[in-house]
């Protein structure tokens, strides 16, 4: 029975929004996951409270979750929406301004009543349903509610219970809308409640109505065709960036033959990265959920001494609070990873929000000169990555590395051409052993790294200490040239790991152009969209990303005098632009969105387009 | 340099502990004593050197690690506990001492050490009990006496001072005792006591600061008030102390009692001490009164009370060993892979 | 707005103490209910309402404040005692409340947690447990049971969890009480005992997170168990409880043991509950077995433990007031003139 | 009896040098006393080793007072010595390299016997005593330990004790020496041993040997007279930065009206100042020792919130731990005043020894866009200056201040033309008072400052957090558009406190120059001195001496450009520097010594000769 129309589009913007307790971030990942089956690329963004349920009905406690597939390249969920799910007012409210003129409201209607118009703050007579605001859309109106309670009346469930299975019902009218499968997502049902098969039949049930509500009414006079994406021929996953910054994490193990101790206390949006790693115990992955951030990088420095590979996850405060032991693993130069997957700051800020605002930190957030590596992800998938560079480099330079994600990226998913093992290059360790002469744990190798000797180790006992150090030998030493020496030997080391890392390219754009917009982390996708559009138009732009942020790779100062104009985005409020005007003297400008929310592509575009004139 | 894997290795003698460095305490300070004992402890032991690490926080006591001739790390104030328990989950066939101050454990890394207790991690734990920040150069610190005046208490101290052991007890420590640095015969015991306890071993030492706390602990350490101030409790043994071991200790209800032996009382009357009974031990504890009190109770030294509790390393390595066991080595490739994947052509 | 200097003012209503804001935790919590109570015990307490300040940290609980028309600071994780110990020191005549979680107090925090206890303010500290991190979506916390799964334990936790009343007994707390959400008089009796005492009042609250450790004190609060799991204690009463108040606890040396006061046993014959006797209240803290367990004692409600002690912030200003009237108030000039002066012309 | 010769000198420097345990710090702090008394200008040098006491005998226990005083205006302890006191082998060999050539020596020769050759490392046959190195100085051999015991052979105190007062035989003579009064000291001992009468005799006895051996002997063929210098007419006193920075807090709570509540956790070069502000019971000032450095900045903080002028003090490891907590003080708006006494770092570093290694921390060590006012004292008075600064900033504009000072200006003394309470500034505190309206703790004045409005006030009950709060109403606020409002007031709130400082000056030299260098903090007696030496030899060259470190004031951008070149002169690897590069794109050059020692004048002259070609 196919009443509908069918139109093939390039790529859908979707926006699933309903209450905390509507199930709207397990509907957008079930609806992801399809689209990644079916080979779309894609781009998601999960936007969720600081509460763990806010009050029902209320503009507080709006879940959202937005996805971007398409056959095209996708690098950003995408700045509207062409759909937006609206389970109540106040979901409707909160989203509307990020939908596109023209595009596709579905609304529960049950959620428009008196009590749902009041906790959201709308007057009674202001019922966007009734009062033509939302005539400039189409408008699908269903009480979903109702249809749900009607298909479960006799489950022999409650009605809170039942209520409960509504997202199933809009999960699965959205399948129906882009002609996906609905097989894998009753697979998951079954599986996630296996226990309770009465519940999982309830939900396949609401799946299955969704989709015959479809098939069968007249709402919906089109339905749409998102062909496959034209990727890399390949083996594809979809992945989120924290499980994507583990798996980086476990490689990293595997091919140095390090084990893992994590050392960590809970914290959004980090607290997954602990999730996904105390799962992973056959991988020799240790796990230690401490009393505190700063007993979770001591035990992680504990165990680098030991001869593991020492890790430890937070997000800005807790980052805080490490940075004194930071300090000691600098100057005791074990290996030790420290990832930062950052929030809306300062203090607590916006705990579930996304920014750039910790890289100070990271550079200059200890006392004395205390200079470390940052290295920072683009990409949910680039964390798996930088995950393993922060490893190797951490291991093969004896050094603490900050690797720097942000809950943007941390919980937004992409498909991924992941690697084979094999393909991965191994990471050489080689820890200290005994000789003739005696054992000098400061002594160095090229890279100025110093022997890694571990307890058990016959002949190699030695002591080490956050005391200032004598150059060869570890021992404390108050000598005033010895303490200079060691100050600028330590910003060497950190300063030659230039050596270990790729020159900067340009991602997009000619060698020489215009403007070149620079940026670093989790902006990626919103730039090179920006820039590829901009090109398209024949601007004279160009893109480069930087990874490594300390040391910088060493061509950059270099490559800037190829433009004349240098744009630095981040969401903050000007950082990296403060190094890199310190460093080079270059008079870059600031684009800088401090909102708790990515860059859209417009943003980009709008700053780009101003600076080209 | 010997190495000392070969079993039939000549047997170590203290000198094999006593590292290259100048031991730099003030002269007098009782670290110098607790020093020496463990140096003359750990060659019985029969475990080669460098499986032996020592962890420290910072203050003077924190020092211990550099005149070790064994791995070691002087690290952060407050944190060895932290660190120690990073080396042995990872490291679980080591042996971990953790050297600490009353500072460096109670105050700033008080935390830290009741989480310890609690995990009970298989670490030895020597706490240098000074009653006073010697590093900073005397300010009180928290197990100094109430109304004790200092370079930062100029009108006496207001602070209530923890009780160590009984805050032990209530942290769940599986081993607590107590020693004093003027008692190198009983440091020793203690000192092995605590190596073949598996668990946290939290050993309480009171150790004198003769430049910024001196005679802290006079009335336990002197000869001429030791035996009637002390208490040296062993397991099974009834309390008994004195001059001529003529006093001893009942329970009247709940309340411990100091009676004369030669007066109508004899040892079989006493409270036989067993390191196993909580309630007794945490009585025990509160034997804590001002030696300056009439009618006070004598001050106990030796092992409070052990008990055997599984350890946090050898839980944790059970599950890796299980998780491996039950699903395999990791598999990489699977790991990645995940669930769900489709191919591109 | 009323302005509430005078003493005549109307009595004030648990409305007044409700703020303007939403409270935003999930429906079902246990929360709701303990809110309920400080509200309804405050207007009783015959202060006028600006002179309350709550302090929390970080947590589901600590969101406490923001519901209290009263003065009010949501601080960072695990400080709130440090922050309270500041203002009630520097403010004594505030009633000062803290707010807080298991995982605030018991993990980041518990170093302050058992120095607040130590020094005595007095302040009234309200312990939410739910045994579990509820803000962080549930990772299993320091009051966790072992073997517990959590999203961070997937194979059980293998931490020995905190007894907090062991713990707080052991850091020398002067009132240490536990209550249940479930139970309104119980708590608002228990917020009135803590109001009263003078000194830091250490109620801990059973707390239930219906999201994610939904039922952790189901026994104790449900109709059907409660009567016999749950021991509820009163000064000078003896230990009584089950279904028809038909068993009793008496101690057997230094073991309690439940007796059927139907069996030859009578209320008589019962351990009488004594607020100020420590050894006792240690034992009664160790009624802490799994409910699970046979021959297992009931969990005891009400206030274990009750002595005076003076308070840091007492005895702080009458130092302040002291010197003050020793020495007389600062004389600026002379303060910053020294001792010795010399004049150029 | 004079037989020696009298000269008169403008300016001597006397190092005193001996073991840890051989009280050079009270022989230098007592003859410091006598030489600001008697109307020198001084400036003085302590320098001590991290152990308590170290082994006695060997190099690591060699403790060092250094005291240059003057009748022209001394601004640093001099880069070299006229006089070295050298109490054993290991004081000689430590510091003779700091001794001018024809310098004299004054050495206990007991100090030089086989033992404390072997201690100090000196093989036995290089005695200096004897082996003809010394020949350039002028040495005065003395066996003072000998001296010294058969003063007091029939004191009936022990060899011990009686070894311990030899330091008062060499105050003694030095007092001789340079034509001092030993009343103030005779006094001193005292008072000192008010309860231990048989020691202040037996002290009182050898510092009178010491004078008349002086007097008596033929040692010294000389005596010298260094003149009062001509200071500003004034009553003055010697005075310690440490002691400075107390006694400007309690002047600020006494012109604030504003109890002082002080937590911290005592801490190397810092615990002095809780030490001094523990005795000022009487001023209303409430002293916590808190568990540790982040309770005692969360009792500042609480206390603050109660109304009090909450301080916290420490060094910086310390520091770092109370980094997450100052970001709560920076979004809660309250007033806090933080004193870091830098140290050697990185990690415990060099705990006894100077450095401005904290700089980078202090502006941006906090998680998320947390900027804070800083401020720097130059001097041991000026620490007096800043410190009520700070409390005046952090009052009246509701905002947590970094003060920065370090251990040698703490530690070093130099005399003071001190101020008069009435001549002090009022600092006006208005608390909030109940209105009409509804009370909002984020509404702001013309500063952008918010009220503070204290518990037991009636009718302002209100809530403070450190989630992101709502403009105004200082609700909770995860508003997009509200939180970079807010991100930017904070920062614009910084930036306005330019109108509230005073504009830069140059210190010394001419307004447009060739070479203009700049210091902050503990630096200005030594580029001082190097700077007017030039001027006197006709160079083109300024001085500025930045105190208030940020906001920047207003005019510096200006100043720079009147200059050919720039030199920042810093105990670091370079810190202000770079942000003077950043905002001003200045290519400015550094000098940077990392020693945990002082800038010589020597190395400023040096240098800006160097630039100025
Ligand atoms: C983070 C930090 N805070 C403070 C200090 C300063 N400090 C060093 S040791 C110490 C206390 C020493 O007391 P204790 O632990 O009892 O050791 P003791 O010197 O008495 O053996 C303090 C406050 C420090 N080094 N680091
Ligand atoms: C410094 C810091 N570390 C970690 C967190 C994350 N965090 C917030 S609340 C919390 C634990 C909550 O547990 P609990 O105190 O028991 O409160 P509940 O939510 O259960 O009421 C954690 C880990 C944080 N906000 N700040
Ligand atoms: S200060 Fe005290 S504890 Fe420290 S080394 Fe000296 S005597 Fe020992
Ligand atoms: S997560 Fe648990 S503790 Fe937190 S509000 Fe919800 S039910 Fe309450
Ligand atoms: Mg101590
Ligand atoms: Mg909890």
């Amino acid at each position: 029975m196919e009443t509908a129309e069918e139109q093939i589009l390039e790529s859908v913007v979707i926006r699933f929004a309903g209450d905390s307790g509507d199930g709207m971030q397990l509907t957008g990942t079930q609806f992801t996951n399809a689209a990644a089956l079916y080979g779309n690329d894609l781009a998601t963004f999960p936007d969720f409270p600081a509460e763990i349920r806010a009050p029902q009905g209320t503009l507080a406690g709006v879940s959202g979750y937005q996805i971007h597939f398409g056959s095209k390249k996708i690098n950003t969920p995408g700045d509207t929406c062409d759909v937006l799910v609206a389970m109540n007012v106040a979901a409707l409210k909160a989203n509307i301004g990020q939908l596109k003129i023209g595009g596709t409201i579905i609304v529960n209607s049950d959620g428009f009543d008196s009590k749902n118009l009041r906790l959201a703050n709308v007057p009674e007579d202001q019922n966007p349903l009734e009062n033509g605001s939302l005539d400039k859309y189409e408008v699908k109106k269903l009480d979903i509610t109702k249809i749900t309670r009607l298909a479960l009346a006799d489950s022999g469930m409650g009605t809170k219970e039942i209520d409960r299975s509504k997202n199933m019902f809009v999960l699965g009218l959205i399948y129906w809308m882009y002609n996906r499968s609905i097989d894998k997502s009753i697979e998951f049902i079954n599986s996630k409640f296996k226990n309770k098969p009465q519940i999982a039949e309830a939900n396949i049930k609401l799946l299955k109505a969704g989709y015959h509500y479809g098939e069968t009414t007249e709402t919906f006079n089109a339905r749409y065709e998102v062909k496959p994406a034209e990727m890399a021929p390949g083996v594809y996953r979809s992945i989120m960036g924290n499980e994507a910054l583990a798996y980086g994490l476990v490689a990293a193990s595997v091919k140095s033959k390090l084990p893992i101790f994590l050392g960590t206390y809970p914290i959004t949006p980090a607290s997954d990265i602990l999730h996904e790693l105390s799962k992973y115990k056959n991988f020799g992955v240790r796990t230690f959920q401490a009393e505190d951030e700063i007993a979770g990088v001591c035990a992680a420095i504990g165990a680098s001494y030991g001869g593991s590979i020492g890790i430890t996850t937070s997000s800005g405060p807790g980052i805080a609070l490490k940075m004194e032991a930071i300090g000691l693993a600098t100057v005791l130069e074990l290996p030790l990873v420290i990832c930062n997957i950052q929030r809306g700051g300062p203090s607590t800020g916006l705990p579930t929000k996304t920014e750039q605002s910790d890289l100070m930190q990271a550079l200059y957030g200890r006392n004395g000169e205390c200079p470390v590596p940052v290295i920072a992800a683009a990409t949910p998938s680039d964390c798996f990555n930088m995950a393993f560079e922060a490893v190797r480099i951490a291991a093969q330079h004896m050094i603490p590395v900050f690797l720097l994600s942000d809950g943007y990226i941390a919980n937004g998913a992409e498909p991924w051409c992941f690697p084979q093992s094999k393909d991965l290059p191994e990471i050489k360790i080689d820890f200290a052993k005994p000789t003739e002469e005696k054992f000098m744990p400061y002594a160095r190798d090229e890279k100025l790294s110093r022997p890694w000797a571990v307890p058990g180790t016959p002949g190699l006992e030695h002591r080490i200490g956050g005391l200032e150090k004598q150059h060869i030998t570890g021992n404390i030493s108050y000598d005033a040239h010895n303490h200079e020496f060691m100050v600028k030997l330590r910003q060497e080391k950190v300063d030659k790991l230039a050596d270990d890392i790729p020159l900067q390219t340009i991602d997009n754009g000619a060698e020489k152009a215009d403007v070149l917009i620079i940026g670093w982390g989790s902006t990626y996708g919103a730039i090179k969209t920006a820039v590829n559009a901009l090109l398209l138009d024949g601007k004279s732009v160009a893109h480069a990303h930087i990874r490594y942020l300390n040391p910088l790779p060493k061509n950059i100062g270099e490559l800037l005098k190829n433009y004349n104009k240098v744009l630095v985005a981040e969401m903050n409020n000007g950082q990296l632009i403060k190094i890199l005007r310190d460093r080079f003297l270059v008079d870059a400008i600031g684009l800088n969105k401090i909102q708790g929310q990515p860059f859209t592509t417009e943003e980009i575009k709008n700053k780009l387009s101003e600076i080209l004139g | 340099m010997t190495t000392l894997i070969d079993q039939t290795a000549p047997k170590l003698t203290p000198k094999d502990f006593v590292s290259d460095q100048d031991v730099r305490w003030c002269p007098g300070c009782g670290d110098y004593s607790i020093l020496k004992q463990v140096q003359t402890v750990l060659p019985d032991l029969g475990r080669p050197k460098e499986e032996f690490v020592f962890v420290s926080g910072i203050g003077c006591s924190s020092r211990f690690p550099y005149y070790m001739d064994t791995y070691g790390m002087h690290s952060i104030h407050g944190r060895a506990a932290a660190i120690a328990t990073g080396l042995k989950s990872s490291r679980p066939e080591l042996s971990v001492w953790m050297i600490s101050g009353d500072g460096d454990s109670l105050s700033i890394g008080g935390n830290h050490f009741i989480h310890l207790l609690r995990r009970n991690l298989d670490i030895n734990v020597l706490l240098f009990n000074n009653q006073i920040y010697g590093l900073t150069k005397g300010q009180y610190s928290p197990t100094s006496e109430k109304g004790k005046v200092t370079k930062s208490t100029p009108m006496g101290s207001i602070d209530h001072p923890f009780n160590p052991i009984a805050l032990s007890m209530g942290a769940d420590a599986t081993f607590v005792a107590r020693t004093m640095d003027r008692d190198p015969k009983h440091i020793q015991q203690m000192i092995r006591r605590g190596y073949e306890h598996t668990g946290t071993s939290l050993i309480e030492i009171y150790q004198n600061c003769n430049v910024f706390n001196d005679g802290a602990f006079e009335v336990f350490t002197e000869k001429t008030s030791k035996k009637n101030e002390t208490l040296f409790i062993e397991n099974g043994q009834p309390l008994i102390f004195g001059d001529n071991s003529d006093k001893g200790i009942i329970l009247d209800g709940f309340k411990p009692k100091v009676v004369d032996l030669t007066q109508g009382y004899s040892a079989s009357d006493c409270w036989v001490h067993d390191e196993q009974d909580q309630v007794k031990a945490n009585i025990l504890a509160r034997f804590f009164d001002n030696p300056s009190i009439e009618g006070h109770l004598p001050r106990p030294f030796g092992v409070f009370y052990a008990i055997e509790r599984p350890t946090y390393n050898d839980l944790l390595n059970q599950q890796i060993a299980y998780a491996i066991e039950k699903n395999g080595e990791g598999n990489l490739d699977k790991l990645i892979a995940g669930k769900e994947t489709w191919t591109i052509n």
